[in-house]
């Protein structure tokens, strides 16, 4: 009996025309909680797919407490006690909780082959008091809010009695609120004997709950170091195999007069009494818990989902904002959170990316002008730094970051006097992180007034002028540069007491 | 290069099936691709097509039958078509086909009284010779009609038939199809003005009713008039899936001897109706002898024997002689009246058509 | 803010370009075109081939803005439908005493009405999905044209309205010269103005093209609405064909139409497929059907061959962009789960 | 937002809840005013007549339902239908001494066959389900038209047993009813408590998610054309049976009106959604109508608009109760 409970030797992945893993190592034993890390693209997904079974590895061999296997489909690696928590939620929106949890290994009757519905359901009901949650197991999936969706994402990997719990990037989508139960939550499974495998970008996870972190780098593997071995630089030379000085630039904005300026805007379920005033070369920053509505306000803002209260004005003209096309002609434009989903037309050309919102400005009576095209994505894309040789690659071929900088090119080519960005660095690895954070403030030295949503405290207190807090869909708190705390924040996101916010 | 490979494959694989049709139509002489294959039209042989309302009709293909016997006959060469659905659209593009390949004569079964008029028109502005039969289009667009049965005659006497089934008392119902062909309105229409007569006088036409000539509403439309009309006595349907359909619907209620169906039926659909007594008789005429005539009218058209114009005669095979004559609209060629089917005689027809 | 130097020249290769679905589709028009005349004598003929163009031609004004719709990740199967209401409307009004030229009008009205009353059920109701919506309005259209003919069929036009569906201009039938100006301007409004940009934009992400500023509403109005109008030029050139009309023709067009589209090489996951390669399956399918007519193929063997073909071009098609084809798919339904 | 509309809201999101009610609501309205203008309608031998006609249509619709639960759609089965019922009638034509339980066998396993060549162009080769059953139902009905020589097997030259399908009756109850049923309850049964019946579900509700729970999916998708092809065999038997003919043209275009019934019934084109008592309540709504409209004197040529506008109400109604329970969920939120 090996004291490592998974053990994986030099495994390699190749896929036609790429090397996603190349010799890499492997080592958890039981009731440790391991961090994985890696920028994006460093093969941490590829590799988390070969230990569950999805991809079988090109060469390589998994031990399973010391002895050989082969995993050939999702279900073998199941069946051994492993389970995973995606990224992405992977979960089925139309059934109820108790499918969710039971899918792939339902209770059924030897005999009959009937699916024993009454102990399923009081099985995950147990299930999740256990995680001290109280949701009805009959609930729909697709109803629940993320954290919740979490919760019953880790019931399901306990319904297994897995033995290997991989958790990929568990805390994205998660406030720090919800952050803290799910550690706890870890903690207690680690305390009972369950090996971990934690996946995050964010150091604070990591140095919270991990033992031991192995880091991934171009789909080699770098190296393990127990957690207090490391130092926070040397962790991040690791995974960009370069030392990153600075990671917020230094700030040379200078607030002009203000353009932007929010009366009581309100919007049914979701925000409400929302006054706020911007100005220009000024970096606002909107923080909170997920859920506390600060997306929904710039959408709002954006004309994605109207708001049905309250005055916009613009450069001191009141202003109706009812589509994205109304705000773009205005003057406001918006990076959106998922840029795959919200932003970009992967398969698309660079070039084409970068002009889908200027399509008149490139074009005379309707008619495209290429050449107008190409020379405006180029100058673009130069201006922002994509890292690729030709603006008529396709997006899809970009990393991460590099999609993210497509994205905000695209913003720069309309006449745009506001931007707000919707969680500018979320998925988004160390290197480009630095990079994003030069382009914002750049941008807004020259000029453009800038809101920007962020769930990374560090990110909005290095980055802002101002901070607004908000909670359950109202501003609780304004902050200048300087006073913000992450306990300041913090407690005014999680307090209930609004106070007044005061305009202008 | 991998892809074009596949394209190949597919290519080779449609062309090799268009192959085997081609085989296909030559091998089995009653195909309807027979005649075409032959091909050329310089060997002096004349070419005659009759383009059916839609294919897959038993009546259709009997009457084709009966045109190509008698263009064989003749030496000619029989071209038989019909389009998938019973469709004008898809009878112009099949008389556009067949005006490509520069046939002699051109006989329709029309799917519409009017709507074919155009291409009708340029058929025979290029020289070829149209009639119609079965169901007719309008005058313009035919030289001549070969009538199955005087539409008047074919109405009064289905009125007859239920009178004397019913003996001249009671609720009747006619179940018409869609009404899509000229005849049927026509038909029903003769009905009525049968009913006016004083014989009549305590039979009373409470509803018309349309089944489409599907099966599925042509049941559900008769199981309405037997719910709506508990004192029902008869029904009339003069259209072949609409008086199987209400004979079936009978049959299985086990209301024979208290309703009677009566109309116009393919003898083969309706043996196991008249044979159970739910439909004492029924009238159809023979359409095999309907398409022979036809075939022999378009041989004559063709051959400058007659022009389409009244008082012309011509000799149409095993039937005799027959003559052109005058109708309200253009002139016809009548192939006789109705032929009643009836229990005698079931037997022997219903392996015919 | 730095000096990388990116590439604004495009490489111009010629493997690409003959790597097309459309070369394709000339190729396949090309071998029908042989097989033609090699089966019939009677194949390669002016006249012949010009009629026949005609008589495919009346619904081939459908696959325009079916390309868009279908590109969009949109169907509509409700023009066939569409065709037979305008159709009627035109004919009774015209036999109600409404001049014929006010009557075609009131056609292309009926017909753009009913394009947008679909576009409107599709913006307004946004979870409904086009096939549901147009599979209702496919009833409820032809419903109230048999509502208004009832049994009867309507006719008796003026002369010339005979001369749309069968007049020639010189040689060339009236009809395929009108087709050709449409293909042209459908070819470039697609592949060349800013609309046709933004069909793509919407058919490969609709999420982000709203986001981009797209009026994804507006487009989907302007493009439904454009389907019903082109379904109002076919009930036009139907109707002058027939000349007269019944609440039932055009039957199971919007099959047709999309056979043509798909083997045109668009993808109903959409984004993908260009408009020339439909207007070049409308001239495959047609003289497929035109050559097999010319040595009198049953109908029931030319159901088969065409449903043979349909499938068999697909298949080609995806096994063609099998990699990226697949990606796509995957993204597709991560965007209907969210 | 007044107190009253919020009232409404909730109550809208119970209606919603329980849609089932909602449509077995409108039914009863329906039979209501039929009764009042025709008192024939809910007499025993209309009612008997209707579930007789609505029998075939609930058995393809319930099949319909798991193609559409997957994200498909099947336009193939109008065809399907009439190969395997003109197959099963020419069997029986030239063996009359056949049992009828054969000729049903034949059907199913010719629907079968249809089905899995579907099936795998849809799983295998990736071809989109619309156009793949729509290429292959015209294949299919060709095929159809080729094999019968376009003739039709009439009710003389089917025996006597063949036909006693569709009238005899089992248990007191009419055959193609307790088949109707029977594959009802098999139905609720396998969506609802095996666990085939529930990856059905996992697929269509998120395609992506099926693969990493280790949901063979093309095994699944084989398994609903399979299946809709097998069910589109049966009520090939079971049509030609019933109105003891076989015709080339059988059930052409009856695919739309399966589809309508399962919309009806609350099935999603988007997939995941749709539930076996559902589609039953929209096929026997579809039958009502039927069976209704001509016995209320309605022009025979308004019942296709009136059936049209019927279908697109519903539609309608069941998205405006989507909407409104999504906006008083959001309503509950207090800020």
């Amino acid at each position: 009996m090996s004291e490592y409970v998974l053990e994986l030797e030099g495994i390699t992945k190749e896929f036609p025309g790429v090397k996603a893993l190349d010799n890499v190592h492997f080592k958890l034993k039981s009731g440790e909680i391991h961090a994985l890390m890696g920028e994006n693209g460093a093969g941490k997904s590829t590799f988390i797919k070969v230990i569950t079974g999805v991809h079988s590895a090109t060469s390589g061999e998994i031990y399973l407490n010391g002895e050989q296997v082969v995993f050939h489909n999702p279900k073998d690696a199941h069946k051994m006690g492993i389970a995973a928590i995606y990224q992405h939620v992977t979960n089925y929106p139309d059934l109820n909780i108790t499918e969710n949890i039971f899918l792939g290994h339902e209770k059924i009757n030897k005999w009959t082959r009937r699916i024993k519905w009454k102990e399923m359901h009081a099985e995950a009901k147990a299930l999740l008091e256990s995680l001290g949650s109280d949701l009805d197991p009959k609930t729909e999936m697709g109803s629940l809010s993320v954290a919740k969706q979490q919760i019953v994402e880790i019931a399901k990997a306990l319904s297994s009695n897995a033995k290997i719990i991989i958790m990929d990037e568990p805390t994205a989508a998660l406030t720090h609120r919800e952050s803290e139960e799910l550690y706890k939550i870890t903690e207690a499974l680690r305390d009972e004997g369950v090996a971990i495998i934690f996946i995050s970008h964010r150091f604070e996870d990591m140095y919270r709950l991990a033992d031991c972190v192995t880091v991934l780098r171009d789909s080699q593997y770098i190296g393990t170091w127990d957690v207090d071995q490391i130092s926070n630089e040397d962790l991040i030379v690791a995974m960009v195999g370069r030392e990153i000085k600075q990671l917020f630039p230094e700030k040379s904005n200078e607030l002009k007069e203000e353009v932007l300026r929010l009366e009581g805007l309100g919007q049914m379920g979701r925000f409400k009494d929302i006054s706020l005033s911007l100005r220009k070369g000024e970096i606002l920053g909107i923080t909170g818990l997920v859920g506390a509505g600060r997306s929904e306000l710039c959408q709002a803002l954006f004309g994605i989902e109207p708001y049905d209260e309250g005055k916009v004005y613009f450069e001191g003209k009141k202003r109706e904002i009812k589509t994205p096309a109304d705000a773009i002609h205005l003057g406001i434009g918006y990076l959106p959170e998922d840029r795959q989903e919200q932003s970009l037309i992967l398969q698309w050309e660079i070039s084409q990316n970068i002009s889908l919102s200027a399509l008149d400005k490139i074009s005379k009576n309707g008619w495209l002008h290429l050449q107008k095209e190409r020379q405006l994505a180029k100058e673009l894309a130069e201006k922002v730094d994509v890292k690729t040789k030709s603006i008529f690659n396709p997006a899809s071929s970009l990393s991460g970051g590099n999609q993210q900088k497509v994205s905000v090119a695209k913003l720069l080519t309309t006449d745009l006097k506001v931007l707000i960005f919707d969680e500018p660095t979320k998925g988004v690895d160390i290197g480009a992180k630095s990079a994003i954070y030069q382009i914002i403030v750049d941008l807004a030295a020259s000029g453009y007034g800038i809101i920007m949503i962020s769930s990374e405290m560090p990110e909005v207190i290095g980055l802002s002028d101002r901070i607004a807090v908000m909670c359950e869909g109202r501003i609780t708190k304004f902050f200048d540069k300087g006073q913000a705390t992450q306990e300041a924040i913090l407690e005014a996101a999680m307090s209930k007491k609004v106070t007044k916010s005061k305009v202008g | 290069m991998k892809k074009f490979g596949i394209l190949g494959i597919v290519l080779t694989a449609i062309l090799a099936l268009l192959v085997a049709c081609g085989d296909q139509g030559a091998a089995g002489g009653s195909e309807e691709g027979s005649g075409g294959d032959t091909g050329g039209g310089d060997d002096g042989d004349k070419r005659h097509a009759i383009v059916f309302k839609s294919t897959g009709n038993p009546f259709g293909e009997k009457l084709m039958e009966g045109f190509e016997d008698a263009v064989q006959e003749a030496g000619g060469e029989a071209i038989l078509r019909a389009p998938e659905q019973p469709t004008v659209e898809g009878q112009i593009q099949i008389i556009e086909e067949l005006i490509s390949q520069q046939i002699d004569s051109l006989t329709i079964v029309g799917n519409d009284y009017d709507g074919l008029e155009p291409v009708l028109t340029k058929a025979m502005d290029r020289g070829i010779e149209v009639l119609s039969t079965d169901s007719a289009v309008n005058e313009n667009s035919r030289m001549v009609h070969v009538n199955q049965a005087d539409p008047e005659a074919i109405g009064r006497i289905q009125i007859e038939a239920v009178a004397e089934m019913i003996d001249y008392e009671g609720e009747i119902a006619v179940l018409s199809a869609t009404s899509q062909a000229s005849n049927q309105n026509l038909w029903i229409e003769w009905m009525k003005k049968e009913l006016e007569n004083a014989d009549y006088e305590n039979m009373e036409l409470v509803e018309v009713t349309y089944g489409d000539d599907l099966r599925d509403k042509s049941v559900s439309e008769t199981e309405a008039l037997l719910q709506s009309y508990p004192d029902l006595k008869a029904i009339i349907a003069p259209t072949t899936v609409g008086i199987a359909a209400a004979s079936k619907v009978i049959t299985d209620k086990g209301l024979q001897g208290e309703v009677v169906v009566t109309g116009l039926g393919l003898p083969s659909e309706m043996a196991e109706y008249i044979q159970n007594e739910v439909s004492p008789w029924m009238y159809l005429w023979n359409p095999i002898e309907l398409g022979y005539l036809a075939g022999y009218t378009a041989v004559a058209l063709s051959d400058g024997e007659i022009t389409g114009d009244v008082g012309d005669t011509f000799e149409a095979g095993d039937l005799g002689s027959y003559e052109v004559t005058e109708t309200e609209d253009g002139t016809e060629v009548l192939l006789g009246d109705p032929f009643r089917f009836d229990i005698d005689n079931i037997d022997e027809w219903k392996d015919v058509y | 803010m730095n000096t990388r130097i990116i590439s604004n020249t495009k490489v111009f290769s010629w493997k690409h370009f003959f790597l097309q679905w459309e070369w394709m589709l000339v190729g396949l028009l090309v071998i029908i075109f042989m097989m033609n005349s090699s089966i019939s004598p009677y194949f390669l003929n002016y006249t012949g081939i010009s009629d026949a163009t005609m008589t495919f031609l009346d619904k081939a004004f459908i696959v325009f803005p079916m390309v868009m719709i279908m590109i969009m990740r949109e169907i509509d199967i409700s023009v066939g439908s569409t065709v037979a209401l305008s159709s009627v409307v035109m004919a009774s009004l015209y036999n109600a005493g409404v001049p014929m030229i006010a009557a075609m009008g009131a056609c292309l009205l009926v017909g753009a009405l009913c394009g947008f009353f679909n576009g409107y059920l599709l913006v307004k109701y946004r979870t409904l999905s086009a096939v549901i919506v147009t599979l209702s309005t496919m009833i409820l259209y032809r419903g109230i044209a048999y509502m208004i003919l009832e049994d009867q069929s309507a006719g008796g036009f003026p002369t010339w309205f005979s001369f749309l569906g069968w007049g020639y201009v010189g040689p060339v039938p009236f009809i395929l010269i009108l087709f050709i100006i449409f293909a042209i301007g459908a070819v470039l409004l697609l592949q060349k103005t800013t609309f046709g940009r933004r069909v793509y934009a919407i058919g490969s992400n609709p999420v982000a093209s709203r986001y981009s500023g797209i009026k994804v509403d507006r487009m989907k109005l302007i493009v439904f609405t454009l389907a019903g109008l082109m379904a109002a030029i076919t009930a036009i050139f139907l109707t002058s064909r027939m000349g007269s009309t019944r609440p039932n023709v055009a039957n199971m067009y919007e099959l047709d139409v999309i056979a043509m589209v798909a083997l045109g090489g668009i993808s109903t996951a959409g984004g993908k497929g260009k408009m020339l390669g439909a207007i070049l399956a409308v001239f495959v399918i047609g003289y497929l059907q035109y050559g097999l007519g010319l040595i009198n193929i049953p109908a029931q063997v030319l159901l088969i061959v065409i449903g043979v073909l349909l499938i068999a071009s697909v298949t080609v098609t995806n096994l063609r962009g099998k990699g990226k084809f697949q990606k796509k798919k995957s993204r597709k339904s991560v965007q209907k789960a969210s | 937002m007044t107190e009253k509309n919020l009232l409404k809201h909730i109550n809208l999101a119970n209606i919603s809840k329980f849609r089932e009610f909602g449509l077995l609501g409108f039914i009863v309205l329906l039979a209501i005013v039929f009764q009042i203008l025709n008192p024939a309608f809910l007499t025993f031998g209309n009612l008997a007549d209707l579930t007789k006609n609505t029998a075939i249509l609930s058995i393809l619709a319930l099949g319909m339902m798991l193609v559409l639960i997957t994200r498909g759609i099947d336009l193939s089965i109008g065809a399907t239908l009439a190969l395997s019922g003109m197959i099963a009638a020419l069997t029986v034509r030239e063996f009359p001494g056949l049992s009828p339980l054969l000729a049903i066998l034949i059907g199913i396993v010719v629907g079968v066959i249809c089905g899995v060549v579907l099936g795998f162009l849809v799983s295998k080769v990736g071809i989109l389900p619309i156009i793949a059953s729509l290429g292959l139902m015209n294949a299919y009905r060709g095929l159809t038209y080729w094999i019968s020589g376009r003739e039709w097997v009439s009710a003389y030259q089917m025996p006597a047993s063949f036909k006693d399908i569709a009238t005899s009756s089992i248990l007191g109850i009419n055959t193609l009813v307790f088949i109707a049923i029977m594959i009802f309850l098999f139905f609720y049964y396998f969506v609802n408590n095996t666990i085939t019946g529930r990856q059905i579900y996992a697929l269509g509700s998120n395609p992506d998610s099926a693969k990493i729970s280790g949901i063979n999916s093309h095994k699944v998708y084989m398994l609903v054309y399979t299946m809709m092809g097998g069910l589109s065999g049966l009520a090939g038997v079971l049509w030609v049976s019933k109105f003891a003919s076989a015709q080339g043209n059988t059930a052409s275009g009856y695919e739309l009106t399966v589809i309508a019934a399962c919309i009806l019934g609350g099935v999603s084109i988007n997939g995941g959604i749709g539930k076996v008592t559902g589609v039953l309540l929209g096929a026997v709504l579809l039958g009502v109508l039927d069976n209704g409209l001509p016995l209320i004197d309605v022009s025979p040529f308004w019942q296709m608009g009136i059936e049209g506008a019927i279908i697109l109400i519903a539609v309608l109604f069941n998205t405006i109760v989507k909407q409104t329970v999504e906006k008083s969920h959001r309503l509950r939120r207090v800020i």
